[in-house]
C-alpha cells in the first residue's frame, strides 16, 4: 500500500511538469492550428538562456524571468520570421518546417553551449517531505504544482473569459473571417506564439531539473510525454491537458514500479489507444463536427 | 454626397482582370443592389471593397477617405461590415460566440451587449441556440448568424454577399424588410449582391448590373423592376 | 600483398598500397555522437583523441607519417554508423577505425569490417563483444568489460560490506545484465536483494530508487551512464535515502557528475566507483600533467574531465601500436603488433591483448569521493569475465616518455 | 495497351539504365544507391499514405522496424537450419513485408477512427514504444544492440571479385523497382481515387459508395507493407538490425523526406529518398571542407551540418511547398 | 397515404439532438418515378430528414423502409442499395479532376478487386475504362464534357453543381436526393436545372426517383410532383404543389405573407 501511495504521489509529481508542458502544445495549438514540434527545442533554447543569466547573476530568479521574455521573443520571432512565410497549402508544411527548426535551434545550442549536460538550480527543495516512513511530495514538486494549477486557470480565463482569447480562438479556425470582423490575426498570431513559448519556457524550467540536465535535446522525450498528454486529454482544453498530463505521469509510475521500466513507452501506448479508441477526440474533446 | 465611391476599379487574380474599370457609388441611406450571372465578378467586387483583395486599378474612397492599403481588420471599424459568400460562421464557436465577435472591437462592450440582443430579437432561431456550436446549426440558421453578426457592428456601409442563399421565403423577406426599415431608420447603406433578383429589386433603391467584369447597366431599382427590356437584356427573365 | 595486386600500386618499391597510409600520412577514422541525446559528454572524446595526434604530428608525427584523424557523427544511431563506417572504409579509404563508440552502434558494422580486412581498434564500449578473436580477428576492445568490472565492484562490497543489503540498477541493455552478471558470479545469486533496471528514454528512477528504499537495500551498485547516476544520487536525496552508492566507470566521473548535479554535488561525497585511467584530480599524476599540456595546445582549450582523458588514453595506445608495427606499417603488421601484447601507458591494469584474447583492460583500481574530490585507494585489481576471482594486481603504472610521444 | 504492360516497360527501362549505374559506381555510392532505393521502398508508401489517403504516420520507422526484425529473424533462423541462398532472401524479405502487412493492419484499424493530431500522436508513440518491445522480448530481439543478419555474399555465378555493394544495390534497387510498380498500378485504378476521394471530402466519399473506414485501413496496410519491404532491404544491406536505428528520428526523416520531395507523388518519393542519403552526405561534405580552428571545431563539428540540414528544410518548405518535385513540374513544360 | 413497395418510406421518423427535436414522427413516402419535394422554414430538419435517409444520423425512434425492405443505412453502402444524394453546397473532391470525381461516384460498380488493382490486370483496367466511358457520357449529356480534365476549384460555380449532380447519378441510383440543388445559381441556371430534373425520372439508364429539399420555391413548383412542408420537424402539410402554397399554414409558417402576398 506504502508503495502504491508512493508511485501515485511520484506519479503525480512528475505529471505535473508533463501537465505544464503540455498546456504550451493546447496554447499553440489553440492559437494557430498547429502541433509545435519545435515546442521543446524552443523551451531547451528559453532555459539555455535561463541558465546564461543565472551563471552571471547568481539569482535563480532572474534566470526565471529571463527564461519568460526569451520566450516571448523567441516565440514572437520564430512566427515573424519563418511561420508566418510557410504556406499553408497543407498542414504538414508547417509540422517539417517545425522539424527544421528543432534540428536548427538543436544544432545552435549544441554549437553555443557544448553538446553536454548543465546543471540547473531549482528554487525550492526537492526532497520529499516524509510522512509515516513514506517520502510524499518536495516543496519543488508542491511549485511545480501550483504553478501548473495557476497557469491553466489563467488560460481557462484566457480564453473563456476575455475577448483576446475569443478573437483568438477565431482567428485560428477562420482567419479571413475573423479579419473582416477586425480581427488582428497576424497580430494575434504572433502573440499566441509567443505566449505559447513562454508558458514553454516556464514548462522548460519546471521540468529540465527532473531530468538529466540541461542539454539539447533534454526536452526530445518531455514533448514526446506531454504531446501524448495533451492528445489524451483532447489538444483543445487546458484542463484537459492537465488532466492528461497526470494520467501520463501516473501510468509511467505504476508501470515502471509494478511492470519494470522496460514496459513504460509501451504503457504509455496502451493508454493513449485506451483513451482514444473510446474518445477519438481526447478525454476533453469538443462536440463531434456535424458531417452533412 | 455619397458613402462609397468606386472608379475605375480593376481587379484580377492572375494577370486577366476579372473586373474591369468599374464605377460605382453608394450614398447614405440606400440600398444599392449589385446583379449578374455567376462568374460575373459580384463575390469579387465586395471582397477588393473589403480589402481581402488588392485592385490592379482603380480608386476606392468610403466616406471621403481611401481605402486604399487599409488593412481588412480595420476596415470594419471605418463602418464597413462584410458579410462573405459562403456565410462565414465560425463552426467551432458557439451561436453566442460568433456574435460577440461581432462586437469584439468596439470599446463600447454595454453598446455590443445590446447590439447582440437585437440580433437574438431579429433572429428567434439564433436565440433558442445561444449554446450551440456554429457546426450544429442548419444552413440558414446560419446565414442568419452571419447577417447579425454583422449587424451587431453597427456599419455605416453592408457588403451583402447572396444573403437569401439557403433562406426560407419567408426569412428572405423578413430580412428585405429589415434592411429597407434600417436603411430608412439608422441612415444604413447597403451594397447587397443577390441572385435572388427579385426580392433584390423588391427593395433596392438602385441595381448595378454586372457582366464579365463590366458594369453594363446601372439605374434605378424600380427601372430595372418595370422595365421588361432591361431585364430581359441583362437579366433573363 | 601478392604480386598480382601490384598494378594496383601507388608508391613504388613493389610493394602493395595499404589503404588510408602514404609515406607522410596515415588517415584512420572513427564513428561518435557528436549531437542527438548521447552525445553528452562523449562527445568530447574524439577531439582529445585528435588533439593527442596533432601533438604528435606536432613532434614529427610516426616514423614520418601524420596521423589524420577522421571523425563522424553518427549521433549513436546504428543506421547513421552503417553509413559513415562505409563512408570511411570504402570512399575514405581509412587505413582503420580507432575507437568507435557504442554497444549497438559499434556490434552492427563489425561484419562489414570483417569482410573489408579493417582493423578495428579499441571500441569505445565495454561489451564482450570486441573480444571474439576466432569471429573477428580484427576488432580489440579497449575498456575493461562489464562482467570485469562488475566482478571487482562486487568483490569490494563483499569483503567491505559483509552482511549489508546490496541492490543492484542496471541500463536496460548489455550494459546493465553483463554488469549484473560480474555480481552475481561474486555475490551469488540471493547476493541481490533487488533488481532494477531502467530505460534511458524515461527520465525518472523514483519508481526504482523507491522500491530499494523499500527493500532495505544498504548497499546499491549503479550500472548506469553519468545522467542516470546523478538521476539516482539526486532521487535517492529526494527520498530522504542514503544508502551507499557504488558506480561503474562509465558513470562514475566526479566531474561529469558534478557538472550534472550542480548544487547537489555534495550528494557524490563518499561515491564508491572503480576506474583503470588516471584521475584529473592527481594534479602531480605525469600522464595528467602531459593530457594537460596537449589540451591547452592542441585541444582548444577544452574542458578537462575524464572523457579527455579517456581519448587522449586511446590515441596514446594507438600511437604504441603504430610504433610496435613498424615503419612498413600494413594493416597485418598494426593488428600483429596488438596481439603482440605487453603495452604500458597511462592505464593502471593490465591491457590483455595477446593472440587469443582481443579484451581490453583486465582490471580497475577503486576509487572513492572524498571532500569533493576523487581518488584512488587500495591495490588494483584484475580478473577476467569468467569464473577467475578477483585477485590484485601488483604491477605498478609506467611514466609517459619525457617528450610525451612514445616510441617503439 | 494495358497499364501493366506500360508500367512493365518503364520498369525495364529504369531498371537497364540503374543497373549501368551501379557498374559505374563506387562501391560507397552503390551502397548509398541501395540506400536510398530501400528508404524509397519506404517513402513510396508514406507517400500512399499522407499524400493520398491524407493520414500522418510518425511511426513509419517502427513499420520499417517491423520488416527488419522479421528479416533478420528469418535469415538467421534459416541460415541456422543450414538453409542459405537467394530463394531463401526472397522468402526472408517476404515474410518481413508480410509482418508489416499485419503491423499497418493493427494500426490501420485504430487509424481509421482518428484524425489529424490524434492519429499523430498514436503513431508517435508506436515509435517510442518500439524499442521497449525489443527490451522486453530481449530473448528473441535482443535489446538495443539488436539482430545481426545473415546474408549470403554474391551469386558466385557474378565472379569471385563481385562487389558486395553492388550486389547489394541490386537486391534493393528491385525491392524498389517492385514496389514502385505495384504503387504505380495501384494509384491508376480505382483505389487511387478512392484514396484521394477520402482524403479531401469524408462524408462525399461515403455518399459516393466509397467505404471510407475500410480505404484508410487499405492504405495503412499497403504502405506499411512497402515500408516493411523497405525495412527489410535494410537490414539486408546493414546486415543487422537494432532498434536505435529504427528511431522516432528515422520516422520523422521519412516524413520530411517525402513533403520536402513533393508530396503525392510517387516521383515526389524517389526524391524523398535520394534527399535522405545525399543532404546529410553533402551538408557534411560541406563542412568537412571547412577549416576551423580546433576550439571551434569542437563546437562546430555535428552540429553544423545539423544547422545546414535543418534550415536546408525550413528554407525550402517555404520557398517551394510543393517540394522538389513542384519544382520540377514547374520548370518542365 | 398508401405504401408502395418500390418506393422509400419514413414511418414515424424522430430525430432529437440532446434536447432539441430535428424531426418528430415523420411519415412520408417516395413513390417511384416521382420528384417529391420538401420545403419548409430555415432549421426544419429537412437536411436532417436526409441524413437520416443516408444514414449520417441515427433515428431516435421510427424506422425507413426501401424496395419493400427495411432500410438500416450505413452511408458508404447507400449507392450499392441506389440511393445517390448532392450535399448541400457542393462537396466535389478538390484533389481529383472533373472526370474522376463523376467516376469516384460509380464505384461500387467496378468488378475487379484489389489484386487485379495492383497488378495492373486488364481486368482493372477495363473497369476503368468503362468507368470513364460512362462518366465521359453524362458529362456529355449535361454540356460540360470540355470541363473534363479541369480542377473543380477552377470551374464556374454552375459547372461543378452539374459535376455533383453527375457524380450522383454515376452511380445510377434508383432515388436521388437532392439538398437545395438550385442555391446559389442564377436564373438562367436554375431554369436549365429544373428542364434536368423533370427528365430524371424517365431516363433511359433506368430512371430515377428524385426527393429535393430547395428554398426557390418557383423551382419547386415547377418540378415537383408532390411537396412535403416540414416545420419544427413535424410534416404539416403533404400534396400537389398548387395545394401545398395555397395551404394557410404553409404560408404562415413558411412563405411568409410579403412574399406571399407578391406571388399570389
Ligand atoms: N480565387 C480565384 N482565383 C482565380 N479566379 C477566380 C477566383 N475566384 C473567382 N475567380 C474568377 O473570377 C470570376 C468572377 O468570380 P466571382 O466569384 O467574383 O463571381 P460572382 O459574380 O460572385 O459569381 P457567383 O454568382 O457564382 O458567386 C470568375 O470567372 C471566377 O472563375
Ligand atoms: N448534429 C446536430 N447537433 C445539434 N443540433 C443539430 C444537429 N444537426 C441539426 N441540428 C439542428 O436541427 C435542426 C434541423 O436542422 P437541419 O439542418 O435539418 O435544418 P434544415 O431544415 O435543413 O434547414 P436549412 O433550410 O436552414 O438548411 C436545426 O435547428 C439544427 O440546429
Ligand atoms: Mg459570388
Ligand atoms: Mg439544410
Amino acid at each position: 500500500m506504502d508503495r502504491f501511495l508512493f508511485l501515485t504521489v511520484d506519479g503525480l509529481a512528475k505529471g505535473a511538469v508533463y501537465a505544464a508542458f503540455a498546456l504550451a502544445v493546447v496554447l499553440i495549438w489553440r492559437a494557430a492550428r498547429i502541433v509545435n514540434f519545435a515546442q521543446g527545442a524552443m523551451a531547451v533554447a528559453t532555459v539555455y538562456a535561463a541558465y546564461s543569466v543565472t551563471q552571471a547573476t547568481g539569482s535563480y530568479w532572474l534566470g526565471f524571468a529571463a527564461a519568460l521574455a526569451s520566450g516571448l521573443v523567441l516565440g514572437a520571432g520564430i512566427e515573424r520570421v519563418v511561420m508566418r512565410f510557410v504556406p499553408h497549402t497543407s498542414p504538414l508544411n508547417s509540422v517539417i518546417v517545425a522539424l527544421g527548426l528543432v534540428l536548427l535551434l538543436q544544432a545552435v545550442l549544441g554549437a553555443l553551449y557544448g553538446n553536454e549536460f548543465r546543471p540547473v538550480e531549482t528554487p525550492f527543495s526537492r526532497t520529499g517531505i516524509t510522512v509515516g516512513g513514506v517520502a510524499l511530495l518536495s516543496r519543488y514538486d508542491l511549485f511545480v504544482l501550483g504553478a501548473v494549477l495557476l497557469l491553466v486557470v489563467l488560460l481557462a480565463l484566457l480564453f473563456t473569459r476575455t475577448s483576446t482569447g475569443l478573437r483568438m480562438r477565431s482567428a485560428a479556425f477562420a482567419p479571413e473571417v475573423s479579419r473582416l470582423l477586425g480581427v488582428n490575426v497576424a497580430g494575434l498570431l504572433t502573440f499566441g506564439w509567443a505566449l505559447a513559448a513562454a508558458v514553454g519556457a516556464l514548462a522548460g524550467m519546471l521540468v529540465v531539473p527532473t531530468e538529466l540536465g540541461l542539454h539539447p535535446n533534454t526536452m526530445d522525450m518531455v514533448f514526446v510525454s506531454s504531446f501524448t498528454a495533451a492528445v489524451v486529454g483532447g489538444l483543445d482544453s487546458p484542463i484537459g491537458a492537465v488532466v492528461g498530463g497526470l494520467a501520463v505521469g501516473l501510468v509511467l509510475s505504476y508501470a515502471a514500479g509494478y511492470l519494470g521500466s522496460d514496459v513504460t513507452p509501451i504503457a504509455t501506448l496502451a493508454l493513449l489507444l485506451a483513451v482514444l479508441l473510446i474518445r477519438p477526440g481526447g478525454l476533453f474533446a469538443g462536440v463531434r463536427t456535424r458531417a452533412v | 454626397m455619397t458613402l462609397l465611391q468606386v472608379a475605375g476599379l480593376v481587379v484580377g487574380y492572375g494577370a486577366a482582370p476579372v473586373l474591369h474599370e468599374v464605377d460605382l457609388t453608394v450614398p447614405p441611406a440606400t440600398i444599392v443592389t449589385v446583379l449578374g450571372a455567376n462568374g460575373a465578378g459580384k463575390t469579387t467586387l465586395l471582397r477588393t471593397l473589403s480589402g481581402l483583395l488588392r485592385p490592379i486599378g482603380g480608386t476606392i474612397r468610403f466616406d471621403g477617405g481611401s481605402l486604399a492599403g487599409v488593412p481588412v481588420e480595420r476596415v470594419v471599424r471605418l463602418g464597413l461590415a462584410h458579410v462573405p459568400e459562403g456565410r462565414g460562421v465560425v463552426a467551432e464557436l458557439t451561436v453566442e460566440e460568433n456574435l460577440r465577435l461581432g462586437g469584439v472591437w468596439q470599446a463600447d462592450r454595454r453598446d455590443a451587449r445590446l447590439a447582440q440582443d437585437e440580433v437574438y430579437e431579429l433572429f428567434p432561431a439564433l436565440a433558442a441556440r445561444r449554446r450551440h456550436a456554429g457546426h450544429q446549426l442548419s444552413g440558414g440558421e446560419r446565414q442568419m448568424l452571419a447577417l447579425g453578426r454583422a449587424l451587431v457592428a453597427r456599419p455605416r456601409l453592408l457588403l451583402l454577399d447572396e444573403p437569401s442563399l439557403g433562406l426560407a421565403p419567408r426569412i428572405t423577406a423578413q430580412i428585405m424588410a429589415l434592411l429597407r426599415r434600417l436603411c430608412d431608420e439608422t441612415g444604413l447603406a447597403v451594397l447587397l449582391v443577390e441572385q435572388n433578383v427579385r426580392s433584390a429589386l423588391s427593395v433596392a433603391d438602385q441595381g448595378v448590373v454586372l457582366s464579365l467584369g463590366r458594369v453594363v447597366a446601372a439605374a434605378d431599382a424600380a427601372q430595372l423592376r418595370d422595365d421588361a427590356g432591361l431585364r430581359h437584356a441583362y437579366l433573363g427573365f | 600483398a601478392t604480386v598480382a595486386c601490384s598494378s594496383d600500386d601507388q608508391g613504388g618499391g613493389g610493394k602493395a598500397a595499404v589503404p588510408g597510409v602514404t609515406d607522410t600520412e596515415i588517415v584512420v577514422g572513427t564513428h561518435m555522437p557528436l549531437t542527438g541525446p548521447a552525445s553528452a559528454g562523449y562527445s568530447k572524446i574524439a577531439p582529445a583523441s585528435k588533439a593527442y595526434f596533432d601533438f604528435v604530428n606536432a613532434n614529427g608525427g610516426v616514423n614520418g607519417r601524420k596521423i589524420t584523424y577522421k571523425v563522424m557523427d553518427d549521433g549513436y544511431n546504428p543506421a547513421n554508423t552503417q553509413q559513415v563506417v562505409r563512408q570511411l572504409v570504402l570512399q575514405d579509404k581509412v587505413f582503420a577505425i580507432l575507437n568507435g563508440l557504442g554497444t549497438p552502434t559499434h556490434s552492427g558494422v563489425l561484419d562489414f569490417l570483417k569482410t573489408n580486412r579493417v582493423p578495428d581498434l579499441f571500441v569505445a564500449s565495454g561489451s564482450r563483444s570486441w573480444d571474439q578473436p576466432d569471429k573477428y580477428p580484427g576488432t580489440f576492445g579497449f575498456n575493461p568489460d562489464y562482467t570485469v568490472e562488475g566482478k571487482i565492484l562486487a568483490n569490494y562490497v563483499k569483503s567491505n560490506f559483509a552482511g549489508q543489503k546490496t541492490c543492484f540498477l542496471g541500463q536496460s541493455d548489455d550494459f546493465g545484465t553483463d554488469s549484473l552478471a560480474g555480481v552475481e558470479k561474486v555475490l551469488g545469486k540471493d547476493g541481490v536483494t533487488a533488481k532494477e533496471t531502467y530505460v534511458v528514454t524515461n527520465t525518472n528512477v523514483a519508481p526504482q530508487i523507491g522500491a530499494f528504499k523499500t527493500a532495505g537495500c544498504q548497499v546499491v551498485i549503479l550500472a548506469t551512464v553519468p545522467g542516470f547516476t546523478a538521476l539516482a544520487l539526486g532521487t535517492a536525496a529526494r527520498l530522504s535515502y542514503k544508502p551507499q552508492f557504488v558506480v561503474s566507470n562509465v558513470g562514475g566521473d566526479l566531474p561529469t557528475l558534478a557538472k550534472l548535479l550542480g548544487e547537489a554535488k555534495g550528494l557524490t561525497e563518499g561515491l564508491l566507483g572503480a576506474n583503470y585511467l588516471p584521475l584529473m584530480f592527481d594534479a602531480n599524476d605525469p600522464w595528467i600533467q602531459l593530457f594537460q599540456k596537449v589540451n591547452k595546445d592542441f585541444g582548444g582549450g577544452a574542458e578537462f574531465d575524464g572523457n579527455v582523458i579517456y581519448g587522449m588514453s586511446v590515441a596514446y595506445l594507438f600511437v604504441q601500436v603504430l610504433q610496435a608495427a613498424g615503419k612498413d606499417l600494413s594493416r597485418e603488421s598494426l593488428l600483429a603488433a596488438v596481439e603482440k601484447g605487453g603495452y604500458q601507458g597511462p592505464g593502471l591494469a593490465p591491457l590483455r591483448y595477446a593472440k587469443g584474447d582481443h579484451s581490453g583492460y583486465g582490471g580497475e583500481r577503486m576509487v572513492k569521493v572524498s571532500g569533493g574530490v576523487q581518488q584512488f585507494f587500495g591495490p588494483t585489481y584484475e580478473t577476467d569475465e569468467a569464473d577467475a576471482p578477483v585477485k590484485e594486481y601488483a604491477g605498478t603504472p609506467a611514466t609517459p616518455p619525457a617528450n610525451g610521444v612514445p616510441t617503439a | 495497351m494495358t497499364t501493366l504492360v506500360r508500367h512493365l516497360m518503364w520498369t525495364a527501362i529504369a531498371a537497364a539504365a540503374l543497373l549501368a549505374v551501379t557498374y559505374a559506381l563506387p562501391p560507397f555510392r552503390n551502397y548509398q544507391l541501395a540506400t536510398a532505393a530501400a528508404y524509397l521502398c519506404a517513402t513510396a508508401g508514406l507517400t500512399v499514405l499522407v499524400g493520398l489517403s491524407g493520414q500522418l504516420s510518425l511511426g513509419h520507422g517502427a513499420v520499417m522496424a517491423v520488416g527488419a526484425y522479421a528479416v533478420a529473424l528469418s535469415q538467421n533462423r534459416l541460415a541456422d537450419a543450414g538453409l542459405t541462398g537467394n530463394g531463401v532472401l526472397v522468402l526472408s524479405l517476404a515474410l518481413g513485408v508480410l509482418a508489416a502487412l499485419v503491423g499497418g493492419l493493427i494500426v490501420g484499424l485504430a487509424a481509421a477512427r482518428l484524425r489529424g493530431p490524434y492519429l499523430a500522436g498514436v503513431t508517435l508513440a508506436v515509435a517510442v514504444a518500439l524499442p521497449a518491445v525489443t527490451t522486453v522480448w530481449a530473448g528473441v530481439f535482443h535489446s538495443d544492440q539488436g539482430l545481426s543478419v545473415y546474408l549470403d555474399p554474391p551469386p558466385a555465378g557474378l565472379g569471385y571479385d563481385f562487389p558486395l555493394e553492388r550486389w547489394q544495390s541490386w537486391l534493393a534497387l528491385a525491392g524498389a523497382l517492385l514496389v514502385m510498380l505495384l504503387l504505380a498500378n495501384l494509384l491508376r485504378s480505382r483505389f487511387g481515387r478512392s484514396l484521394r476521394a477520402v482524403r479531401d471530402d469524408e462524408a462525399a466519399a461515403r455518399l459516393a459508395g466509397i467505404d471510407v473506414a475500410r480505404t484508410q485501413v487499405l492504405a495503412f496496410v499497403v504502405s506499411a507493407g512497402c515500408a516493411g519491404l523497405g525495412g527489410g532491404l535494410l537490414a539486408v544491406l546493414t546486415q543487422s538490425v537494432s532498434p536505435g536505428a529504427y528511431s522516432l528520428t528515422l520516422s520523422l526523416f521519412l516524413l520530411m523526406a517525402v513533403v520536402v520531395g513533393g508530396l503525392g507523388r510517387l516521383a515526389g518519393a524517389v526524391w524523398g529518398a535520394l534527399l535522405l542519403v545525399v543532404l546529410p552526405d553533402l551538408t557534411h561534405t560541406i563542412v568537412a571542407s571547412l577549416t576551423l580552428s580546433p576550439a571551434a571545431a569542437q563546437r562546430l563539428e555535428g552540429n553544423l551540418p545539423l544547422a545546414v540540414f535543418g534550415l536546408t528544410l525550413i528554407v525550402v518548405m517555404i520557398a517551394a511547398p510543393g517540394g522538389v518535385q513542384g519544382v520540377v513540374r514547374r520548370l518542365l513544360p | 397515404m398508401d405504401e408502395d413497395p418500390h418506393g422509400l418510406t419514413l414511418d414515424g421518423v424522430t430525430v432529437q439532438f440532446g434536447g432539441l427535436t430535428a424531426l418528430e414522427d415523420v411519415r412520408l413516402t417516395v413513390p417511384p418515378g416521382k420528384v417529391v419535394g420538401v420545403i419548409g422554414p430555415n432549421g426544419a430538419g429537412k437536411t436532417t430528414l436526409f441524413n437520416v435517409i443516408c444514414g449520417f444520423v441515427r433515428p431516435t425512434r421510427g424506422e425507413l423502409r426501401f424496395g419493400g425492405r427495411t432500410l438500416r443505412p450505413r452511408p458508404h453502402r447507400l449507392a450499392a442499395l441506389g440511393i445517390g444524394r448532392t450535399l448541400q453546397g457542393v462537396g466535389l473532391f478538390a484533389g481529383l479532376s472533373v472526370v474522376e470525381n463523376v467516376m469516384a461516384g460509380a464505384t461500387h460498380t467496378a468488378r475487379s478487386g484489389f489484386t487485379s488493382a495492383l497488378l495492373g490486370l486488364p481486368r482493372s483496367d477495363r473497369d476503368e475504362r468503362r468507368l470513364r466511358d460512362e462518366a465521359m457520357a453524362l458529362l456529355t449529356q449535361f454540356g460540360i464534357a470540355e470541363h473534363a480534365q479541369a480542377e473543380p476549384a477552377a470551374l464556374p460555380y454552375p459547372v461543378r453543381k452539374k459535376v455533383a449532380l453527375a457524380r450522383a447519378l454515376a452511380a445510377r441510383p434508383r432515388l436521388l436526393l437532392l439538398d437545395e440543388p438550385a442555391g446559389g445559381l442564377g436564373a438562367e441556371d436554375i431554369a436549365e436545372l429544373a428542364e434536368l430534373v423533370v427528365t430524371l425520372p424517365g431516363r433511359d439508364d433506368g430512371g430515377h426517383s428524385v426527393m429535393l429539399v430547395e428554398h426557390h420555391m418557383d423551382f419547386v413548383m415547377s418540378v415537383c410532383d408532390e411537396v412535403a412542408v416540414l416545420d419544427f420537424g413535424r410534416l404539416i402539410a403533404v400534396g400537389p404543389p398548387e395545394t401545398v402554397r395555397d395551404d394557410p399554414a404553409v404560408a404562415e409558417a413558411y412563405l411568409g405573407p410579403t412574399l406571399e402576398g407578391r406571388t399570389a
